[in-house]
């Protein structure tokens, strides 16, 4: 059977002449996925207008084919099927989610197509797949490394003690919490830190009310508390918890990136002082990071730096790279590239290991009078961290 | 009721060129086999269904298109084969529904309930019960008594007696004719063709859906037997 | 003759069209599948089962677990999953099908969303991580060709029993309950035995699909293989062909799935007046073809092609 | 004989209403049971408790003695009792024949012999031009018809019939007559028939049960009942009731018989 | 487990079921005039409420008005929503049968939403006043202010409505129609008007309880399906046909849910909501109301 022609080890896979390049993949513009897919879509249309008003890549033009996947794996698998069979596109993009990524996986691997991978994390995928290159900076185990950095460093009268989980029932965020394979997680950076675990509990994503929660961590006199959740009900834990007057000493919405996402500033004091960690920020002036800013702010009426923009530019940046300066659109070659080289992106400089993920790089905010203040490392830190 | 024409669907006819005409302050009765028709009539009569032609008069007025709920504020009444109680109502409330034009107006309401229930004791005994759990002749009682709230002029009646006991049956038709001794015009339906007869002033006889005899009571009463006998061949 | 040689066309199809075709193919009659099993509860006995995912579900889960957890060869953990949902069905249905309408609706609801909560809290079944299926060894077409025949033949299977039920007393019988449920049972019909016998034959189809689904798919976790969007699509599916006909669910789900993944694919890349349509429009396309069949088929395409009369006035 | 039915001191109350009240009877093969009672009194109520749709509250029905207590209504169905309704409950989109067929669901009958059947019977109530018809385009009282129907189509033992002639013009009512005394004398069919319709009974029935307020409180002959001053009081009326059952014809198959009776007084 | 949970955190709990409670009351009501008492199946209740929280939205965001504000607006606007919902679709299928209004409004509630999306966007919206944040703290118990004024608006709409059903002759009217239109007809009832103010009362209700529900929940064109679920869950454990056992079965369910919470495992929280509800269902047959008029 004649499938996925940009297979072909003979050639290098490029179209002929004046053909464009044609790049494919799924968001959840609607659906339960829709809040952070909307950041994936903008900077995507951003990147490909820049890219073919440079000239396309490597002469060629630059075609995008983003489909709705509806927030749901099964449709997403029939279109990822379709952008490869049908529109027979020649890079792959990601969907947003673990929960989405990890159905379209097999498909791209089956197909022998790499997964640019700026939509989820999901270090169990990375290891046990050679078929992706990611953009997020750090995987699940380290989405809480930030806090209990910042908190080693203070006075040892200062550090909260009493840990309060509470985790979305889904795959990204159970990793968060557990690690992997004993290595990271929050449970295990407060284990390692003699830190009691005092609420350690999951919700569905359905929950419609999360006070039973929050009351339970106020009674156990919960001082570090980890909401991991996905962008919807993280507003609803953040409300909650302020409504009922929970004031634990450091608040971290540990799961997603959503202190970045434009319903945070209307959360009003509700959202402030809240941590998580992020992959970059303006203050940094990566390569690119302003004009990206500028164009959320025009585009999106965006006040706050999105970190899903962040990590969708990355992808594209790395891709561009790569296909650039290995010229081709051989997969394992690109791949090889992209292994041993190092790019420049919003997200700083990356190198890459052998799985494909990016090296580690994080910085932990908080969100104080609307802004995202980067906290920790001291190095890059734009104010001081606040306990309550 | 003149000439008309009716049915459910398009490829068939119901009533085919009927005409009817009930007489004021007279009892009209309406016969015919099963499926001949005269329900079919008394819906095309009171709105329920559109005639494809013909014309339905009241009082010489053109009311073919007046809508049903409409029908009762011109003084019309039906009273439906078939049940039709309000099941999860009270007996009260039942009438209540029953007295519906005169919602706005309580006193009027409660003085109308008042004589509905002088005239039915019967109903009076039920009002706090759900007329779903009366058995079923009660439940037509009920039905009869709605009707009566609105006090209406000309009345089409269905199938009146069906289930009731023979004591209320003797009630009902002594009802009836009390209606037309207060003046009020009746078209009656009924199976019970020996009472029917002995009601009616003026007879119209269906079958398969066109007109077949009419005739005052008295010049009627010697054809119907040999009627009755043709009407068996179908 | 004419459906001969449908049948025909179809398994040539699946050797001469675009993978992309196979695989929508695919879906089609796999919904075809459950929608047929829902509907001999639900269009001939009106029992409208909102919970038909439960079934689907199960039936993956249970190829899942078995495969992954105890080795069991994925050929035999079809029928398996067939089996289970079966059993569940009988554990639900039993105390379910004593309520009516909307109790009954209402009830298949709930008991889906709490298998869903179950699975997305065991261990066994992954939790919230979900499952990977292993895969089959072909290569990606081979590989939805042996989909497209599965799907394909159960399918067929789904259709021929429905026809037959439909001629039958059994059909009739339960038409009967839909209708009127205690003169059917002073009757003679045993109305439970029945209704639930309609249930385990959907419910069994459902988990055998479900099985499939899941080697199809290659992973399977709660959110998604217990979603609620699957039953709900069954019911509407089967309400656009046509409730209580074999005919309803073979014109409805590909009427839906077909107009709906048309629109998804063409949003954003036709112009309309001048600007593109922005994709979310395919949502509003799509709600308005619904309301559209609604009003003008009221009783779905079937419907209108039989004609099927109104009931009676109640007077 | 051994009764086809023995009903001993049963009893039912719906909150404050008795609807049965210590009701015992017994019911030989092959014979037809009139019952009559002024609205409310409990007759569907019984019938309603002997084919199993209402649990009684106590007492004991013996269906071909055995006690019929934990049976359901399908079962009693299949046992051979059979039932017409009060308001005819037809299955509206089936057809009229295959509303006939239903209850056939789990009898081992042959296809093409229910089919016959069903031809037979709805010929016999005049419904075959009918028979691929929607049932809901039924006049009301050919709904009727075909309930009648429908109950012989199990070829039943003990046939209960709840008004079956309401509504039912008076030929074919006849007509209906006819049948069941047929069907009691050939086959040894036995009737419950509730009517208010005490001409009809009379040429039929053997006795007449009369209840009130869920009590029986006359039974016997068609002739001792009618006579009974309870039952004229309660049920019949005065000079009514009286005028029809004396003026009751010799043979009611007769259609004149309906024109014939003297006095103006409808039945 | 169960010793060591204080009396306060019961009382607690005890408190945020019933705020809760009422609010799933109030976005059931407009469900339980629609389904309970005139039959017709609104899976679009839901898209309606969802427009309530953007009226919210806009009237804040353009006019700078108050959500309580909004709330009385919400009552005129969606009251002609629904009239035009009713005359345009509903009136049209709904009555043919309960499935092809299921049908027609499933496709109002995809158009809805749809054009919400391309409004609005599929961003979540979160609206913030002075009190959306604030709470009351009485004997250490806290109380979150829009909860207090959602469950106020909850009980006055419950009382309004019940009356209006129960004593007025519209209401029972209204009762009459929803058992036998025809008859209902018959006696002279304007059954098509009569359905115009059901499905604007039930509509207007929906518009209300959409400006509540964004005081307190961060809300998107999309996940509305979770109200639908629960109204539909509690107008039916209520037992169709009375707004009484709604606002009954509405306070069952958040006290199940806020209690089981400080109970169990919050993972096992929707399992025990789900098991206790379907128990009730089979131990009550028709919800809670549960009475059965006569069958034959
Ligand atoms: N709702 C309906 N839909 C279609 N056809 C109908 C409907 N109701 C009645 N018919 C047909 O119209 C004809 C006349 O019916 P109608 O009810 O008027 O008879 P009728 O004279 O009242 O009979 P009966 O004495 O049995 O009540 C019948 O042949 C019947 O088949
Ligand atoms: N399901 C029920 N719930 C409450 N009351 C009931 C129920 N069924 C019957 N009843 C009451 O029981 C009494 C007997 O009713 P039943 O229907 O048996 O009378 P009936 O003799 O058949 O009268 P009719 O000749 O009017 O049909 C009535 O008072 C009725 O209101
Ligand atoms: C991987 C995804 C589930 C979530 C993503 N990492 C985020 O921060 O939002
Ligand atoms: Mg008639
Ligand atoms: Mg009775």
């Amino acid at each position: 059977a004649q499938n996925a022609g940009s297979s072909t080890s003979s050639s290098n896979g490029l179209p002929p002449a004046g053909q464009p390049i044609v790049i494919g993949g799924t968001l959840g513009l609607t659906g339960a996925y829709a809040g952070p897919s909307a950041d994936y879509k903008a900077t995507y249309d951003y990147w490909l207008q820049q890219v073919n008003s440079h000239g396309g890549l490597l002469g060629h033009p630059v075609k995008m084919i983003i489909y709705d996947d509806e927030s749901n794996p099964a449709t997403a698998q029939s279109l990822y099927q379709r952008l490869i069979h049908q529109d027979k596109v020649n890079l792959l993009l990601s969907p947003y989610t673990t929960a989405i990524g990890g159905a379209v996986l097999p498909i791209a691997a089956a197909n022998h197509m790499i997964l640019w991978n700026g939509g989820f994390v999901g270090i169990k995928l990375f290891k046990s797949s050679q078929w992706m290159i990611g953009s997020y900076t750090y995987q699940e185990p380290d989405y809480s490394r930030g806090v209990f950095e910042m908190i080693d460093s203070l006075p040892a009268s200062e550090r909260p003690t009493r840990v309060g989980i509470v985790t979305e029932q889904n795959p990204f965020t159970l990793a968060v919490r557990d690690g992997y394979q004993g290595q990271g997680g929050v449970i295990n950076f407060a284990k390692q830190r003699g830190m009691q675990i005092v609420l350690n509990e999951e919700y569905p994503p359905t929950a419609t009310d999360v006070s039973g929660l929050i009351q339970r961590a106020k009674a156990a006199k919960v001082d570090l508390f980890f909401a991991l959740s996905l962008p919807n009900p993280a507003a609803l834990i953040a409300r909650t918890a302020y409504s009922l007057g929970f004031k634990p000493k450091i608040y971290c919405a540990c799961g997603s990136l959503v202190t970045s996402l434009p319903y945070w500033a209307q959360l009003g004091p509700a959202g402030e002082g809240i941590f998580s960690t992020a992959m970059a920020v303006p203050s940094d002036s990566y390569d690119g990071i302003n004009d990206l800013f500028t164009m959320l702010q025009q585009v999106r009426h965006e006040t706050v730096f999105s970190q899903y923009a962040a990590v969708a530019m990355t992808i594209l940046q790395v891709m561009q790279q790569a296909v650039e300066g290995a010229r081709t659109l051989d997969q394992q070659q690109l791949r090889a590239y992209v292994l041993s080289h190092r790019f420049n992106t919003v997200n700083g400089p990356l190198t890459f290991d052998q799985y494909g993920m990016p090296r580690y790089n994080a910085v932990l905010v908080q969100y104080l009078n609307g802004k995202n203040e980067v906290v920790w490392p001291p190095s890059r830190a734009t104010a001081k961290p606040q306990l309550q | 009721m003149r000439g008309v024409t009716a049915g459910y669907y398009s490829h068939d006819l119901v009533l085919n060129n009927v005409s009817l005409n009930a007489r004021p302050g007279k009892v009209t009765v309406l016969l015919g086999p099963n499926g001949s028709g005269k329900s079919t009539a008394l819906r095309v009569l009171y709105g329920l269904l559109r005639p494809r032609s013909g014309q339905i008069l009241l009082d010489g007025r053109e009311i073919t298109t007046v809508p049903p709920q409409r029908r009762l504020a011109l003084g019309m009444a039906l009273l439906p084969q078939g049940r039709s109680v309000f099941p999860e109502l009270t007996v009260q409330e039942n009438l209540e529904i029953g007295g519906w034009l005169l919602g706005r107006d309580r006193r009027r309401l409660a003085a109308a309930l008042e004589a509905v229930y002088a005239r039915y004791p019967l109903l009076k005994e039920w009002r706090q019960k759900q007329a779903g759990s009366l058995s079923g002749g009660q439940q037509r009682l009920v039905e009869i008594g709605r009707m009566m709230v609105a006090d209406p002029r000309v009345i089409l009646i269905d199938e009146p007696s069906v289930g009731l006991a023979p004591v209320i049956v003797d009630q009902v038709y002594e009802e009836i004719a009390r209606l037309k001794e207060e003046q009020r015009t009746i078209l009656l339906v009924d199976q019970n063709v020996r009472a029917a007869v002995a009601l009616a002033d003026y007879i119209y006889t269906l079958e398969y859906g066109r007109n077949n005899l009419e005739g005052e009571r008295g010049a009627f009463e010697d054809r119907l037997e040999a009627l009755i006998k043709s009407w068996l061949r179908f | 003759m004419g459906a001969a040689a449908a049948v025909g066309l179809l398994a040539v199809l699946g050797v001469l069209i675009p993978l992309d075709w196979v695989t929508t193919l695919s879906a089609v009659f796999m919904y075809i599948l459950l929608a047929e099993s829902w509907n001999i509860l639900g269009g001939y006995a009106g029992y409208l089962n909102f919970g038909m995912v439960t079934f689907f579900g199960v039936g993956a889960y249970t190829a899942g677990v078995l495969c992954t957890q105890y080795n069991v060869h994925p050929l035999l953990t079809i029928p398996l999953a067939g089996v289970m949902a079966t059993v569940v069905a009988l554990l639900v249905g039993v105390p379910a099908l004593r309520l009516r309408g909307v109790y009954f609706a209402i009830l298949t609801l709930i008991i889906s969303f709490l298998t869903q909560v179950l699975v997305t809290n065991l261990d066994i079944t992954g939790g919230a991580s979900g499952i990977y299926m292993p895969s089959l060894p072909f290569d990606p077409f081979t590989n939805e060709q042996i989909f497209y025949y599965a799907f394909l033949g159960l399918m067929l299977l789904a259709v021929l029993l429905a026809f037959i039920i439909e001629r039958s007393r059994f059909g009739y019988a339960l038409v009967a309950i839909r209708e009127d449920e205690d003169p059917a049972e002073i009757l003679g019909v045993h109305t439970t035995w029945l209704k639930t016998q309609a249930l385990l034959l959907g419910a069994f189809l459902a988990g055998v699909a479900g099985a499939i689904y899941a080697f199809h798919t290659s992973y399977i976790e709660p959110q998604g293989t217990f979603s609620l969007d699957i039953s709900i699509d069954v019911v509407l599916m089967s309400l656009v062909g046509g409730l209580g006909t074999w005919q309803g669910p073979v014109i409805g789900v590909p009427l839906m799935l077909v107009t709906a993944q048309v629109l998804r694919i063409l949003a954003g890349e036709l112009p309309f007046l001048g600007s593109t349509i922005p994709p979310e429009f395919d949502r509003v396309v799509f709600g308005i073809i619904l309301i559209l069949v609604a009003l003008l088929a009221p009783y779905g395409v079937m419907g209108l092609v039989r004609r099927v009369r109104g009931r009676r006035l109640t007077v | 004989m051994e009764p086809v039915l023995q009903v001993d001191s049963l009893s039912k109350r719906f909150g404050s209403i008795v609807a049965l009240e210590r009701v015992s009877f017994a019911l030989e093969a092959g014979t037809i049971l009139g019952l009559i009672g002024p609205n409310g009194s409990g007759k569907t109520t019984l019938l309603n408790t002997l084919n199993g749709l209402y649990r009684p509250d106590s007492g004991e029905i013996r269906y071909l003695g055995r006690p019929t207590r934990n049976l359901r209504p399908h079962q009693l169905a299949l046992l051979g009792i059979s039932r017409t309704f009060q308001n005819a409950r037809v299955f509206h989109t089936l057809t009229v024949t295959q509303n006939m067929l239903v209850s056939l669901v789990h009898a081992r009958v042959h296809s093409a012999e229910a089919q016959e059947r069903a031809r037979q019977l709805l010929t016999f109530v005049g419904l075959e031009r009918y028979q691929a018809l929607p049932a809901s385009e039924l006049s009301g009282g050919q709904q009727k018809l075909l309930e009648f129907a429908r109950a012989l189509m199990t070829e039943p033992r003990l046939v209960l019939m709840d008004e079956p002639f309401g509504g039912v013009h008076p030929e074919i009512k006849a007509l209906l007559l006819e049948r069941i005394r047929e069907a009691q004398q050939e086959r040894q069919v036995s009737f419950i028939i509730v009517s208010h319709e005490i001409p009809d009974l009379l040429s039929l029935a053997r006795t007449i049960i009369c209840m009130s307020y869920g009590r029986i409180i006359a039974r016997g002959s068609p002739q001792e009942v009618s006579e009974h001053p309870d039952v004229i009081a309660a049920y019949l009326g005065h000079a009514g009731g009286q005028a029809q059952i004396q003026t009751s014809p010799s043979s009611p198959v007769s259609s004149s018989s309906y024109f014939e009776q003297a006095g103006g007084h409808p039945s | 487990m169960l010793t060591t949970i204080s009396l306060s955190l019961l009382v607690q709990a005890l408190i945020n079921g019933l705020l809760l409670g009422l609010v799933y009351t109030l976005i059931s009501l407009g469900l339980s005039l629609t389904l309970g008492i005139m039959g017709v199946v609104n899976v679009a209740h839901s898209t309606l409420i969802m427009l309530g929280s953007y009226l919210a939205l806009e009237l804040l965001q353009r006019l700078g008005l108050d959500p309580i504000i909004s709330a009385v607006i919400a009552v005129p606007v969606f009251f002609l929503i629904g009239v035009l919902l009713e005359r345009l679709l509903i009136s049209r299928v709904a009555r043919t049968s309960q499935t092809t209004g299921l049908l027609v409004l499933f496709g109002v509630l995809v158009v809805i939403e749809g054009a919400a999306i391309l409004r609005w966007t599929t961003d979540t919206q979160v609206l913030s006043v002075s009190y959306t944040n604030a709470s009351l703290t009485l004997a250490g118990i806290a109380i979150a202010v829009p909860r207090l004024i959602a469950a106020a608006i909850a009980l006055v709409l419950v009382w309004l409505l019940d009356t209006f059903l129960r004593s007025t002759l519209y209401g029972k009217a209204i009762r009459a129609m929803a058992q036998n239109r025809d008859a209902a007809r018959i006696s002279g009832i304007d059954t098509d008007r009569l359905s115009l103010l059901v499905f604007g009362l039930a509509t207007a209700t929906a518009g209300v309880g959409g400006v509540v529900l964004a005081m307190i929940f961060p809300f998107d064109p999309q996940d509305h399906y979770r109200w639908l679920a629960w109204a539909f869950l509690v107008v039916v454990i209520g037992g169709l046909g009375s707004i009484r056992n709604t606002l009954l079965a509405g306070l069952l369910i958040g006290l199940i849910e806020t209690v089981s919470s400080v109970l169990f495992p919050f993972q096992y929280v929707y399992f025990i909501v789900y098991l206790l509800l379907v128990v009730a269902l089979l131990v009550r047959g028709q919800g809670l109301a549960g009475s059965q008029s006569r069958a034959l």
